[in-house]
């Protein structure tokens, strides 16, 4: 990771953060706000007590496998449905349907099958954030150059081949394009889902939606951060994978 | 050798390109025999349609009338008997120059250790041996070009299509390759088809050459040039050689602004 | 004839679709209730038409999608291309989107509405955040990928750095801002129904929580199917520009 | 007493196919009761969570699986699914969807809002709004945090009551109700709701004034929340139900009695993340000791919803009221 | 002619490229004065550096070290003082044919009859005037090469560097142009800077003829060659054609198996 990018992003949190409990302290800004002391202190003792943790546990093995499967169906459709004429011919009508759906309205019918478990919030959540990854992948493909596929071709590939070592490498810069917006939908999703309804009440949406009903903003703000801090450690996780595999490229990052 | 099959034949072959409604004629109608074994050059002037006519040798685009067979079997689709260079580089970027050349002995299920003598042979051969941790883009054109030809030549097909194979290169270069080419074309039994604007490497290296005419392309005279191989780079000094090159050159003048200016 | 085969096989999969919802009602799968047919879905559905509903929501919420998407389509494509050309305003940016993305802003929403208020502002600025994202993103990634022959070449011609912006970093990246488009119209829409389900007096999220409140689901399916209907055609709209503006590729 | 002597078929509505996992073997295992309930004003649920020396029969003839929902419409949708067994559920929502032919059977109260007794939901405006009487709400904008939920109808019929007309005369907005103080605050709204605990809060920061209650237009004690159950589970599983519910009276009557310490127990144990210094303190609604609703007031409340055209059919609340489980 | 500022002067530039810890030295050291209305050429072994020297010029890449001035001015940006036309295509792709020459004049704000006319009048001159409306994708390579010249002469640069214009062409096509480039440059006082792997064209052209050696590049030659103009084809069979060739030749063949044997 860039240690320049790196020094920037801490300064400009440390700023947001200063300016906010600035504003908090002044009283400029109502109190439902909070500030980041509160915020701090109750984030605090959250961490000590190891609520945090075990909320955080749940809210990311369903984000993670959310966003596994996302990566592996979504890859693999996307490039299925960008190179094979027929398979993207199918898909095309049930992407440009389902993707506008509001998913949250599927709620009831994802219950009757899977029940309230972690098994409807993953569904939920990939549903959001498959279309991203698929759309980016389909493009990606559609834009890597006739001749790659006419060599690999021509030195007797599979058509298995050709998609695994030339397709894929070759529209892996797009795809990560679509992966980072999917990892960042997946996160919020990861409220969203929780936010149906919690069995085992942990989840950090789950924390949201009571600290919400309770009318404490300074918890919800508490959970509001581990996710955004989540979400920006696993960006950066991506975008670190990204420059390995995309060394080659020009804008690897 | 007229009796045995040849090992390529083409039919009537036709192509035309269309764009919305409009159309292009790349290829009015050839028909060509091509025994096996032999070298075979096509010239013609730009834009008549040989790298279309190699692409659809090479199975890569659809023809729009007659046949192609190799060895008596329609081709439909590329397949590694034919290797293709083609005219733009096809290296991958996200491989490095070592790799680029691996690859298709990779695919072919070469086992490691073999492959790497193969491709350190092909590599040295085109002088490109301490570049091979490079990757493509950081190569210059003509050093793209050799390594295309590394990849080809290191694959081993049966038949090769070269698409201007040696018009990055320098003189210098260009005629190692080309000793290096008609050596190991000898030493093989490939069949040869090369695209070239070259008329004297036309002629210095074929059995056979095609002159096409201007677009849309049809086949304007087949010669052919038996001096003795292998050759060396003296055939150019001989009174043949000129008579031949000469023969070409004036063909291919009358061509001469006819080939794009008939509109489409 | 020949015509309605085609239409046939390209649209297959919404057929499938459609018969295996079919046979999940006829064999009685889920409970009716909660998955009514589609024919009785769509009898719904145009009542809603012929009622005035969709009539009274349907523009509240396009007019929404379409300010707030718009809205981040202008601001985020010159900022993905400018990221791209400016290493200063690149890391200043990415590190907010790096961590501003993954932020559930749906439930930071009532915020909003005490500083915007409950009408179409607050939502059209969520809109507008939610697709700020995907647009500048693909558009700054495709514009990296710009061949710098390119921009070479156009430089060479005495191009400014405003015409290089404009006439060749922008066209030679259109493929991937429509990407990036393509993606983020359907969020558009789904966010503004989801802000008009928190919070609103109109909209189709409006009608599809205030069908949800009266407890009946084939209502709340045709709202859906309404509103699909509705992402559908917006998404053909944007796929048709795009073939108009990327033809090249 | 264990859940002995029961047939232990799946439970199903409405004739669905689905098996129910939390069907329980003949033997002595206890049945599992699932039950979806919501955000607000069900302290006894949490209590019989948090503090088993108040439910003896727990986790012996049945076991308790709560899982929370936000909006009415969420608790249906997973009831009828067949995701929970009882739902903690408006009585409004109750009747709608009984009208509707959903399968379902009142078996107890949770809360009530009853004249005179115990908390009444306020709706309140800014001190210094000028709003001091129902007469000045002409113009107005009333904060409800859904359309056809109780709130609404506790407006309208206020503002009914004083002779203006709850369709003309003001306007409606949706506001969240934890946004309810902010947003009449900012004047984004005129008037709020303020259910508990978010009453306390208001009252005590001392600048909102009440203008009308709950009971200002409908003057009866209303079953705020009921318990709904599946007629089907209720009936295979008949004793877990009745040891369930005499554990729920038992824990209603600990809370009604110690308020404020069973108050201190759920913030202690994370159940409530209010404010623990107002929560504590807070008034309640009036609660059912016994667990029995008020039949005579559905009748009443069913008819203001038809008048509103709320509900098309009205149904017999007696059909759906079954208080036959709840402890003699 | 000495005294007067050359339209270009290189001093001691030169250029390393880095990619990680690693570095190819692909310019050793190299000066060139170059008096106003020259044309020069350049060649040298495949990957000496003649492109990267040539995209310094034209303000593309930061040099490693030294100076270039163009008219005494020193470069560090792009400039359409500079006509550059580049080895591989930078048509653009999005834009047909006419748009993609009518680009750079569009950019010089000349207004649209005029424009119009002088891109029919380039088009016209590479024979391209029939495919005006199609993509570059649909063009051959030679096509491409022909519409990338029509661009730069449309676009009436002060200098014109040119790296391999003619690589792509046919013999015919080849020497039209290159009568055709000779013309326009006398008619107008350019000078040019031509990168060209084939000998001949270099001293057909040419008033200097650059020699680099094999990478890392420095001048091994210079020689100035002085045909009268209009020089015709037949100049080709003068002996003194021949002996400048040949010395050319003899040169290059020295530098033949170092250019790239010495690693990196
Ligand atoms: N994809 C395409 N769509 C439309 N027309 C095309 C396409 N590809 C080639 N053509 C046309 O077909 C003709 C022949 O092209 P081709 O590339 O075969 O020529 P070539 O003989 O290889 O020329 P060169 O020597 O310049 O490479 C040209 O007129 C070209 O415009
Ligand atoms: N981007 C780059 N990164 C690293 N090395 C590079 C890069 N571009 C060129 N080189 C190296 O610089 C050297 C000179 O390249 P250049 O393209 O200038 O050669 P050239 O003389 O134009 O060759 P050709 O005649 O084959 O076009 C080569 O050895 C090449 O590997
Ligand atoms: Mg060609
Ligand atoms: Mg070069």
């Amino acid at each position: 990771m860039d240690k320049r990018l790196q020094k920037i992003a801490a300064i400009e949190i440390v700023v947001l953060l200063a300016i906010w409990q600035a504003l908090a302290s002044l009283e400029w800004i109502p109190a439902y706000l909070s500030s980041p002391y509160v915020v701090g202190s109750e984030m605090w003792a959250l961490i000590v007590s190891g609520e945090l943790f075990t909320n955080a546990a749940s809210s990311l093995y369903r984000s993670l496998v959310s966003f596994l499967l996302v990566m592996v169906l979504g890859i693999v459709l996307g490039i299925a449905a960008g190179f094979f004429k027929p398979v993207g011919i199918f898909f095309q009508p049930i992407v440009d349907v389902l993707n506008p759906v509001p998913k949250i309205a599927l709620l009831p019918i994802l219950m009757v099958w899977f029940g309230i478990s972690d098994t409807t919030r993953i569904l939920l959540i990939f549903l959001t954030a498959f279309f991203p990854c698929f759309i980016a992948t389909k493009d990606g493909v559609h834009g890597v150059k006739q001749v790659f596929v006419w060599a690999a071709e021509n030195m007797g590939a599979s058509k298995f081949q050709i998609l695994w070592k030339v397709i894929l490498p070759a529209s892996l810069p797009k795809i990560f394009d679509g992966l980072r917006v999917s990892l960042g939908l997946t996160f919020v999703m990861m409220f969203s889902s929780e936010m149906i309804g919690s069995s085992n009440g942990l989840g950090l949406g789950f924390m949201i939606l009571l600290a919400d009903m309770a009318g404490r903003t300074d918890l919800m703000f508490v959970s509001v951060f581990f996710i955004a801090l989540l979400g920006f450690l696993f960006d950066r996780i991506l975008l670190a994978v990204r420059a390995r595999l995309l060394w080659w490229s020009e804008n690897r990052g | 050798m007229e009796n045995k099959t040849p090992a390529i034949e083409i039919e009537k072959l036709g192509k035309v390109y269309t764009r919305g409604k409009e159309e292009v004629t790349a290829i009015q109608e050839i028909s060509l025999k091509i025994p096996e074994g032999k070298f075979v050059s096509i010239v013609g002037p730009s834009g008549c349609g040989k790298s279309t006519f190699l692409h659809i040798v090479g199975g890569f685009i659809p023809k729009s009338s007659g046949k192609v067979r190799i060895r008596g079997k329609e081709v439909d689709k590329p397949g590694p008997d034919r290797g293709m260079m083609f005219q733009e580089s096809a290296l991958f970027p996200w491989k490095n120059v070592f790799d680029n050349v691996a690859w298709g002995l990779e695919i072919q299920g070469m086992e490691k250790s073999k492959r790497d003598e193969v491709v350190e042979h092909y590599l040295k051969l085109v002088n490109l041996w301490d570049f091979r941790k490079n990757l493509p883009s950081e190569l210059s054109g003509g050093m793209k070009q050799r390594i295309s030809l590394a990849r080809v030549l290191a694959f081993n097909p049966d038949v090769l299509l070269m698409d201007e194979p040696f018009g990055a290169l320098d003189a210098q270069t260009r005629e190692k390759m080309q000793v290096e080419l008609q050596r190991i074309w000898q030493e093989s039994n490939k069949s040869v088809m090369f695209v070239t604007h070259d008329i004297d490497e036309a002629v210095f290296l074929s059995d056979i050459v095609v002159v096409f005419s201007g677009r849309p392309a049809v086949v304007k005279e087949i010669i052919e040039i038996d001096f003795q191989r292998p050759r060396t780079l003296d055939v150019h000094k001989t009174q043949e050689f000129m008579d031949i090159r000469n023969h070409i050159w004036d063909l291919l003048h009358q061509e001469q602004g006819t080939s794009d200016e008939e509109g489409m | 004839m020949k015509k309605g085969w085609k239409f046939l096989i390209e649209y297959q999969s919404l057929i499938w679709i459609v018969v295996a919802w079919e046979l999940v009602v006829f064999l009685q799968i889920m409970p009716e209730r909660l998955f009514p047919s589609l024919s009785k879905v769509l009898v719904v559905a145009f009542e809603l038409i012929t009622t005035g509903m969709l009539l009274e929501n349907l523009p509240i919420t396009l007019f929404r999608v379409f300010a707030g998407f718009a809205l981040a389509a202008v601001v985020g494509v010159p900022l993905g291309l400018l990221m791209s050309r400016s290493k200063l305003l690149n890391d200043l940016v990415q590190p907010i989107f790096s961590l501003g993305f993954p932020i559930p802003r749906v439930a930071l929403y009532p915020i909003l509405v005490f500083i915007l208020g409950l009408g179409s502002a607050s939502k059209i600025t969520m809109i507008f955040l939610e697709c700020l994202f995907p647009i500048v993103l693909n558009t700054y990634y495709g514009s990296t990928r710009v061949g710098k022959l390119y921009l070479w070449a156009a430089q060479n011609m005495g191009a400014n750095r405003s015409q290089v912006f404009w006439r060749v970093l922008l066209p030679a990246t259109m493929p991937s801002i429509f990407t990036g488009l393509k993606i983020a119209l359907p969020m558009a829409f789904i966010i503004a129904i989801l802000t008009e389900m928190i919070g609103a007096t109109a909209g189709m999220g409006y009608l599809l929580t205030y069908m949800s409140a009266s407890l009946m689901q084939e209502k709340v399916l045709a709202c859906v199917v309404l509103i699909t209907l509705v992402g559908y055609l917006l998404n053909l709209l944007i796929q048709k520009i795009q073939r108009k503006y990327v033809f090249w590729q | 007493a264990c859940g002995s002597g029961q047939t232990n078929q799946p439970a199903q509505p409405a004739g669905e196919q689905k098996p129910a996992e939390q069907t329980a073997s003949a033997g002595n295992q206890p049945v599992e009761i699932r039950l979806g309930g919501g955000f607000a004003s069900e302290e006894p649920f949490w209590l019989m969570q948090v503090d088993p020396s108040l439910t003896p029969n727990q986790g012996k003839s049945y076991t308790l699986n709560i899982t929370q929902f936000r909006a009415n419409a969420d608790r249906l949708n997973a009831y009828q699914a067949n995701q929970i067994d009882i739902a903690s559920i408006g009585q409004g929502a109750t009747m709608l969807a009984a009208s509707q032919g959903i399968q379902l059977k009142v078996i107890g109260s949770v809360v009530k809002d009853s004249p005179g007794k115990g908390f009444n939901t306020k709706f309140m405006a800014l001190k210094d709004s000028g709003i001091k009487s129902m007469a000045d709400l002409k113009g107005k904008v009333i904060g409800i945090p859904d359309f056809k939920a109780p709130t609404d109808l506790w407006a309208r019929a206020a503002v009914r009551s004083a002779g203006l007309d709850p369709d003309t005369d003001v306007k409606y907005a949706v506001i969240p109700i934890p946004s309810m103080g902010e947003a009449v605050k900012s004047k984004k709204i005129d008037v709020g709701v303020f259910p508990q605990p978010f009453f306390e809060t208001a009252n005590a920061s001392g600048e909102f004034v009440e203008v009308f209650n709950s009971k200002t237009g409908v003057n009866v004690e209303e079953d705020f929340l009921v318990m709904m159950a599946n007629p089907d589970f209720v009936t295979k599983n008949e004793q877990a139900i009745k040891d369930f519910l005499s554990d729920y009276t038992n824990t209603v009557k600990y809370y009604e009695e110690n308020g404020e310490a069973a108050r201190q127990k759920l913030i202690d144990a994370k159940k409530v993340q209010a404010d623990p210094a107002l929560y504590v303190k807070m008034t309640d609604n009036n609660r059912s000791v016994d667990g029995t609703v008020n039949i005579e007031a559905w009748g009443k409340i069913q008819e203001m919803l038809v008048a509103e055209k709320w509900l098309d059919k009205p149904v017999d609340p007696n059909t759906i009221i079954d208080m036959s489980y709840l402890p003699k």
